[in-house]
């Protein structure tokens, strides 16, 4: 039990094997270099595949029950969309590929270029980010070559204290400085702080929408006014797009750049911790800074065109995570419009309902209503000598994941709730109930919170042993 | 159809609960003229047989390479993918999991990259290393950025003989930062050009790196290389092929400071590039500044061993404006097929990949080298890729090996005009037999 | 390669621990006279890639039906199959468990069995089915045989009008009992000649079996025959189609005493006729004398709701020579799909599968009616399935379909010669487009 | 938790929609005669994935651990192979498409014919039998068959009574008469005993080899004899195939008629109670009987003949189980000559270590070596209160399968163990050790064995109340 695969192996088995080579080795040897052996594991294919069974046995996921994770909208992944994009003409296609073998995958990058272009209002967009960081980090490189080839030197992005923490750390590998702006009492952006900070050094103003407290920033039109006013772009973090869909198309109130994360608004699941894709969208005016190669729709077929001489250049090896377009092409293909517009009405739906019913037990610093999301507080069970990671770890023996904590940073002791569209309202009556629970144990036996969690395949682990001495490969000696 | 599972009653009587009549009467915040009128251009929903029809028939205008006799590589390769690699895959609690934040319910995900980490530091021979980067391009972009900052700026060598795609994303990662790259040539054996290294190297070099082989499949005398940098105390950044290394030195073994690479052909589709999974080890000593996310073997209450994220406030998390990068969604999936395959195929059977593309790609060029007017202008230094010049415009060439089910190689005459017109990147690994290989030579021969 | 994890190492240390020093010591009791010498005339071992490799080649010399528009059917159809039953199927905890001996750790499977029967038990209105048995024929045959043995003797009679393959199988199954089997000729619309029943009809007759729809897509008036049979004290074996059920009565309304049929087309793939998926159900009167295994709710000690299989004191594990079938291994995941598959659809998609079928069937018939030459022989009465005879020998028709992406149905002059020359049965499920449906007719007229 | 999909249905949710139907169902309505609906439930595709993952959590399977049933066979289950029984060329064949359109299924079939008949040492085969009792019931046929064709009226089957429970059922629905004999103290079948019961009314001898205690037949040869002697036939139950796979070819030995069982010895998954297959072999004498269609192999190609006055006719609507024969095929491709050798040796290997370590703590009636399982009994714990069943019982709560209980019914509290070849040493050991410690707690705290299991989804079920009053389906009144 527990047992790595490295003790699981024992010199000469084998799990899988090639068929015999037909070319010889002769008159090659020199060119072998490495003394010794690498060290892999040697284990047959039945107890690989159990080890990987017991592992798989000890994870939470999708499939399991609700993730209420805030900001990371984890919603169902369709099973069709995993089976079409392992066709084997999408997975066996090599990058480098004529183009008239390929125009299956460019007509389908131009398609779903084209979707999200209509879906975001924007002149163009580009599916190169592998991640939404990465989308993040492009949409600065335009910003930044954009004031270049306009002889303006802008080094300040203005970042409100609610953003994802990628977003000061993308502003600053590319170069810029982050000026974090506060948020007024209500959540949101204050006009009247911004058109203070916002300046002729201002290149950016990187807002989240809906932002991180599941808040509209009402005074949108407002906040777009200012920075263009002041001669700077608006880009939009576009993680919480999901709220928005078939409702408001950032490109229509202003928004300059934006990214989306295709591993959250668009189904296509996360891998326990990737690959995601976040596209970036421009306006049309920004549309030749896009990276290259940019898929061309020509009377006779699609190519890659590199031609551009205004381009930010290449971010990714090739055309981006080319498998997780798939699934957002194939889950915006079945939804359509009025899917997508449902999609977002019922994300918005379910996290009132959900708020609603907990706004009562938990604190609620910023008041409704909340688009697909909301962040509580725990702050009140603190008398109890309880804090949020005790709720969270507590909803685990509950057999349910836990919300995204402490974050957004400005809530104390923050839960921040994204129930999606894709839970049924007894899913989120179920959560609901097991979250009074919890903060009625806290009051009753707070122990079984500051101990929690207890039915968990392991405990709760020694964090600060790990940071302090990181034990980061499996060595023999240490067994 | 759509996924949403409410249904009308439950609709209205969540509406009740909240205590509005309408989902619009929630939209209140976004003032009308800010929203979309009407639908939006985008079709009407489909059924599940009829996305799936319209996407199996998009995908039959595809000529996969996977179908064909394919020799073409330059870092993504065409390889055996063990059936236990695609099922574990295939397993949800992997594949639909979140990022592992709550350690006790991910101990599944924390564990096999955990073992992936541990896989690749043997590969590598180093100490540390990373759950992943986006591909082989973001990490040497990182590694170098990661390199300025150790050394507090400096230039940066790398070779010519590296993936002009790579070369490029490197560019667009370190413009912003003003980081100089220069590259060094390489000599008629296509190796990188040890004198101008030499020449190159000044003493705020920031560092070398060394591609290992080099994207013309040459085998660079990495160690020789690594020395002359150490010597002017610049850091060594090794750029490897993964597979390579079950043959080759470990970079840990000539000193190498980081060492990246692309590790998509460790069980990984080659999915038209993406998603790729860029990998990343270092020295403990530069543990701290490496980006990414990494996984600690720890303790629980009870003293059950387990694993958890460490060191997060590298990340933007905490620290956000200082963190080591903005890496957060990384490929985690594609280290677990990593993971997966080096424990299918073990140490003999690794090995023996690495065997079979090594000979397989010296067979092709030994059977090459008896034909005419085929020109292989560097020696037989290589692994599993070389350079075959034709001498004149490929296009008939390629169609003609197309047409017998061959794909030929990458043309490489743009991005490399010094190697003269006709030439390509021919790869060879274990997939392919010596009757492909003879196919190959024919069409040369034929077309020569 | 081969699945055996033991080593050399491993052998050797067990023989040690055994006390013998070879694996053939273990061999004594077999003489070495009846021992294989040498080698079995089987081939070499191959690794994973090669058996791919000849597999995937073996099936490319196949022309599966679903790539093409077919309208093939009598008891096998071509349906959507949902990806979640795909998905369900796939999973190793159902597909590699064995049966259900130990609940305690079975519940999954148990579970889903249960459910699958209440499933079977709304479609056909009855109150007790078991866990599956090989296929809609032996299902029949069993049905037979359980009559036969409830009504201690006589004759059965089944309609004509029933697949030929399934009357084949009810002979060998009844053969070695010597039960009498008739068969009822159709009328001119081709429904059970019901004065032919009245004929047939003896005081001890066992059981009259009514097919419905019948063999011919003729749905027949299952409530006449029934009480027709009911009056002599004959017991009713219905033989139904499940999708049928949708929309037609379910035989509990018109008093089936047993209900059997082919649950194939409840998201099962074609896979050339096998595994197939036979269902039957009967009254709670005749449960202990039903064949197969049942799984039925009950509580554990501590009071919560589980699974069991029970009354096995009817299988053979216990009372052997007497029980009440051989049967032991079923098709239990077939079943699975089966409960995946109506779960998946629905109330409201199941009748639209259903409606579909109908309504297409009955639109290539209207299509077809108005091609001169093209004689349709019964009337409107049918659902999903009908006679068409083309006047003439098949072969080129056939053939003109084939090569228009057509199969065009199955030919049925040599088991119902009565039907006269170039006679086939054309099924039309809700995979079928109009489009399909004109193509269909378009070759009846250029062939006509 | 623990509900049925009818419990969580809820009306108008869908988990799959056909496309649009573009024919009317105008003037079609009369046909229509059911009233009411059919009762199905409603349930959107996440909470249905949902509901199977987590019925999926409660089974027990052989990628989780070893299943030491013995006379299962239950062995690893490759995974290449399942995949290739996938294939579109395979599922999606219509058993009534031409022979011309089916020429890969024909050859795989007729490959996988001629291989048992290699195996097995037999004159032909036939895969239409679904299911090993299926197999033995296509036997019986046969032999009825042939002996009216001779004009022979022989009515009974002689059984040992060591012999599975679907032996004597099949002879019995074959209108046959069985008649038991006793093993002898050896566990055997005794030629003396035998010589006396076998005569002119014996139609056929049904042996199982190995026999269900996991020994080899010593006399078969004397057996053999002394039946064919008398005129009858030996028909071999070869669900113990395994043990002799390479080792002895039961035609080789004058068996007459036999079935393996493909979902045992040759690894095609079980599926929690089938698709199985048990083809029948036969010696070439009575090649003639068996079921049509065959496949045949001719110059132009194979195609399917029913050409056979001496058939015994269908069994099976079609071909059998196909999709089970193609991971059947598959495997013997892989595995070959000396890989299936090498399954039985190391099946022995492991039966008679685990057997030797184990028969010092349970007792062992029946002497070794064993073949490929072993039947130990746990009569020495009765006197501390504990039975079999309880051992078993005690097996789960440590995550492990428990073996065949009470079978054969000649052994005494019997615990029947075949740990197969694919399980490594290490697998055997841990076995064992449990093993040891049940037996160690039968003695120190027996309602350690009595009470269990305790950490399994349920504890043990009243099967006495579900006998008296089964409830078969679900009913919404009863809940
Ligand atoms: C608001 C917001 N922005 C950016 C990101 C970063 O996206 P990724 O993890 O794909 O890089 C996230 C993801 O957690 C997010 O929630
Ligand atoms: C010895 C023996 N004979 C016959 C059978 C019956 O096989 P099946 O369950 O496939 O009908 C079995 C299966 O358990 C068996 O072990």
């Amino acid at each position: 039990m527990g047992k790595t695969v490295f003790e699981k192996s024992s010199s000469g088995r084998r799990a899988f094997t090639l068929p015999p080579n037909d070319c010889p080795l002769e008159g090659l040897k020199q060119l072998i270099t490495r003394k010794g052996p690498v060290g892999l594991p040697e284990i047959g294919e039945q107890d690989l595949v159990r080890h990987y069974i017991e592992l798989a046995g000890k994870n939470y996921h999708i499939d399991k029950g609700m993730y209420p994770l805030g900001s990371c909208t984890m919603k169902y992944n369709p099973l069709i969309n995993e089976e079409l994009a392992g066709l084997g003409g999408f997975t066996g296609l090599h990058p480098d590929q004529d183009v008239g073998d390929v125009q299956g995958a460019l007509e389908l990058m131009h398609g779903l270029e084209r979707a999200l272009s209509e879906i975001c209002g924007m002149g163009a967009f580009t599916l190169q980010p592998a991640a939404g960081a990465h989308g993040e980090f492009t949409g600065m490189l335009i910003a930044r070559d954009y004031f270049l080839g306009r002889g303006e030197k802008r080094k300040v992005i203005v970042v409100p204290d609610s953003a994802h923490g990628t977003n000061p750390a993308s502003v600053a590998i590319c170069g810029f400085t982050p000026k974090t702006i506060q948020s007024n009492e209500l959540g949101l952006i204050d006009p009247a702080i911004l058109e203070k900070e916002v300046d002729g050094e201002t290149a950016v103003l990187m807002l989240t929408l809906p932002n991180t407290l599941g808040l509209f920033e009402r005074e949108i039109a407002e906040v777009v006014r200012i920075v263009h006013d002041a001669g700077a772009l608006v880009y939009m973090d576009g993680a919480n797009m999901n709220a928005l869909l078939g409702i408001v198309r950032p490109g229509d109130i202003g928004i300059d750049i934006m990214h989306v994360n295709l591993h959250k608004t668009f189904s296509t699941p996360h891998g326990g911790g990737g690959p995601g894709s976040g596209p970036v969208g421009v306006n049309a005016e920004l549309a030749d800074f896009l990276p290259i190669p940019r898929v061309i729709k020509e009377d006779t077929g699609y190519i890659l065109s590199c031609d551009s001489d205004k381009t930010v250049g290449r971010i990714h090896s090739y055309f981006g995570n080319f498998n997780v377009l798939v699934k957002a092409y194939a889950y915006i293909q079945t939804l359509g419009a009025r899917g997508l517009k449902q999609v977002a009405m019922d994300s918005i739906l379910n996290a009132n309902y959900l708020m609603n019913r907990l706004e009562g037990t938990y604190s609620l610093k910023y008041p409704g209503p909340c688009m697909h999301e909301f962040v509580l507080s725990a702050r009140n069970l603190k008398k109890n000598g309880v804090r949020t990671s005790d709720v969270a770890k507590r909803l685990l023996d509950y057999g349910l994941h836990a919300p995204t904590v402490y974050f957004p940073l400005i809530v104390e002791e923050a839960l921040m709730i994204e129930p999606v569209e894709t839970e049924s309202r007894e899913t989120l009556d179920a959560f609901a109930e097991v979250m009074e629970r919890i903060a009625q144990e806290a009051k009753e036996s707070p122990e079984l919170l500051t101990e929690a969690p207890r039915h968990t395949p392991v405990r709760r682990l020694d964090e600060a042993a790990a940071s302090r001495n990181p034990d980061l490969q499996w060595r023999p000696e240490e067994k | 159809m759509s996924y949403v599972q409410n249904t009308d009653g439950d609709r209205e009587a969540m509406l009740k609960a909240i205590g509005v009549s309408r989902i619009e009467d929630l939209l209140k915040p976004v003032e009308r003229s800010l929203r979309v009128e009407g639908d939006l251009d985008l079709g009407e929903p489909m059924s599940e047989p009829e996305t799936a029809a319209a996407l199996e028939a998009i995908s039959k205008k595809n000529c996969p390479a996977s179908s064909l006799a394919s020799f073409l590589g330059g870092g993504v390769y065409d390889r055996y993918i063990p059936s236990v690699v695609r099922y574990v895959l295939s397993r949800s609690e992997f594949y639909t999991s979140y990022t592992p934040y709550q350690a006790e319910v991910s101990q599944g995900t924390l564990q096999a990259i955990y073992e992936y980490q541990s896989l690749i530091c043997r590969l590598t021979g180093m100490e540390v290393t990373n759950a992943s980067m986006y591909d082989g391009a973001t990490a040497l972009a990182e590694a170098v950025l990661m390199a300025h900052g150790i050394k507090r700026g400096g230039a940066v060598l790398i070779p010519r003989a590296l993936s002009p795609r790579i070369k490029a994303v490197l560019r667009s990662y370190t413009k912003g930062r003003g980081i100089e790259i220069t590259e060094v040539p390489f000599d008629e054996r296509g190796e990188m050009n040890r004198a101008a290294i030499d020449d190159l190297l000044a003493e705020g070099t920031a560092a070398v790196v060394v591609a290992q082989p080099n994207y013309l499949g040459v085998i660079e005398n990495a160690a020789e290389i690594a020395a002359l940098a150490h010597d002017r105390k610049a850091l060594v950044i090794a750029y490897v092929d993964p597979v390579s290394l079950a043959l080759l030195s470990p970079p840990g073994d000539y000193e190498a400071d980081i060492v990246v690479g692309e590790g998509q052909s460790l069980g990984n589709p080659m999915n038209f590039g993406g998603p790729l999974l860029g990998f990343m080890a270092t020295r403990k000593a530069f543990m701290r500044q490496m980006p990414g996310r990494l996984i600690s073997g720890s303790l629980d209450l009870d003293g059950k061993r387990g694993y958890v994220m460490t060191l997060q406030t590298r990340e933007q998390h905490i620290r956000r404006e200082k963190a080591t990068s903005n890496i957060c969604t990384n490929e985690g999936l594609c280290a677990l097929s990593a993971a997966a395959y080096l424990s299918a195929l073990g140490e003999e059977g690794f090995r023996d990949v690495a065997v079979q593309s090594l000979s397989k790609s010296h067979a092709l060029y030994r059977l090459l080298k008896e034909v005419s007017g085929c020109e292989l202008p560097f020696g037989e230094n290589f692994f599993q890729e070389f350079v075959l010049r034709l001498g004149s415009p490929l296009g008939n060439f390629l169609k003609k090996a197309k047409a017998a089910g061959i794909l030929a190689g990458i043309q490489l005459t743009d991005d490399f005009p010094e190697l003269g017109p006709g030439a390509i990147l021919v790869a060879v690994t274990e997939k392919r037999s010596r009757a492909d290989l003879e196919r190959y030579r024919d069409i040369v021969k034929g077309g020569a």
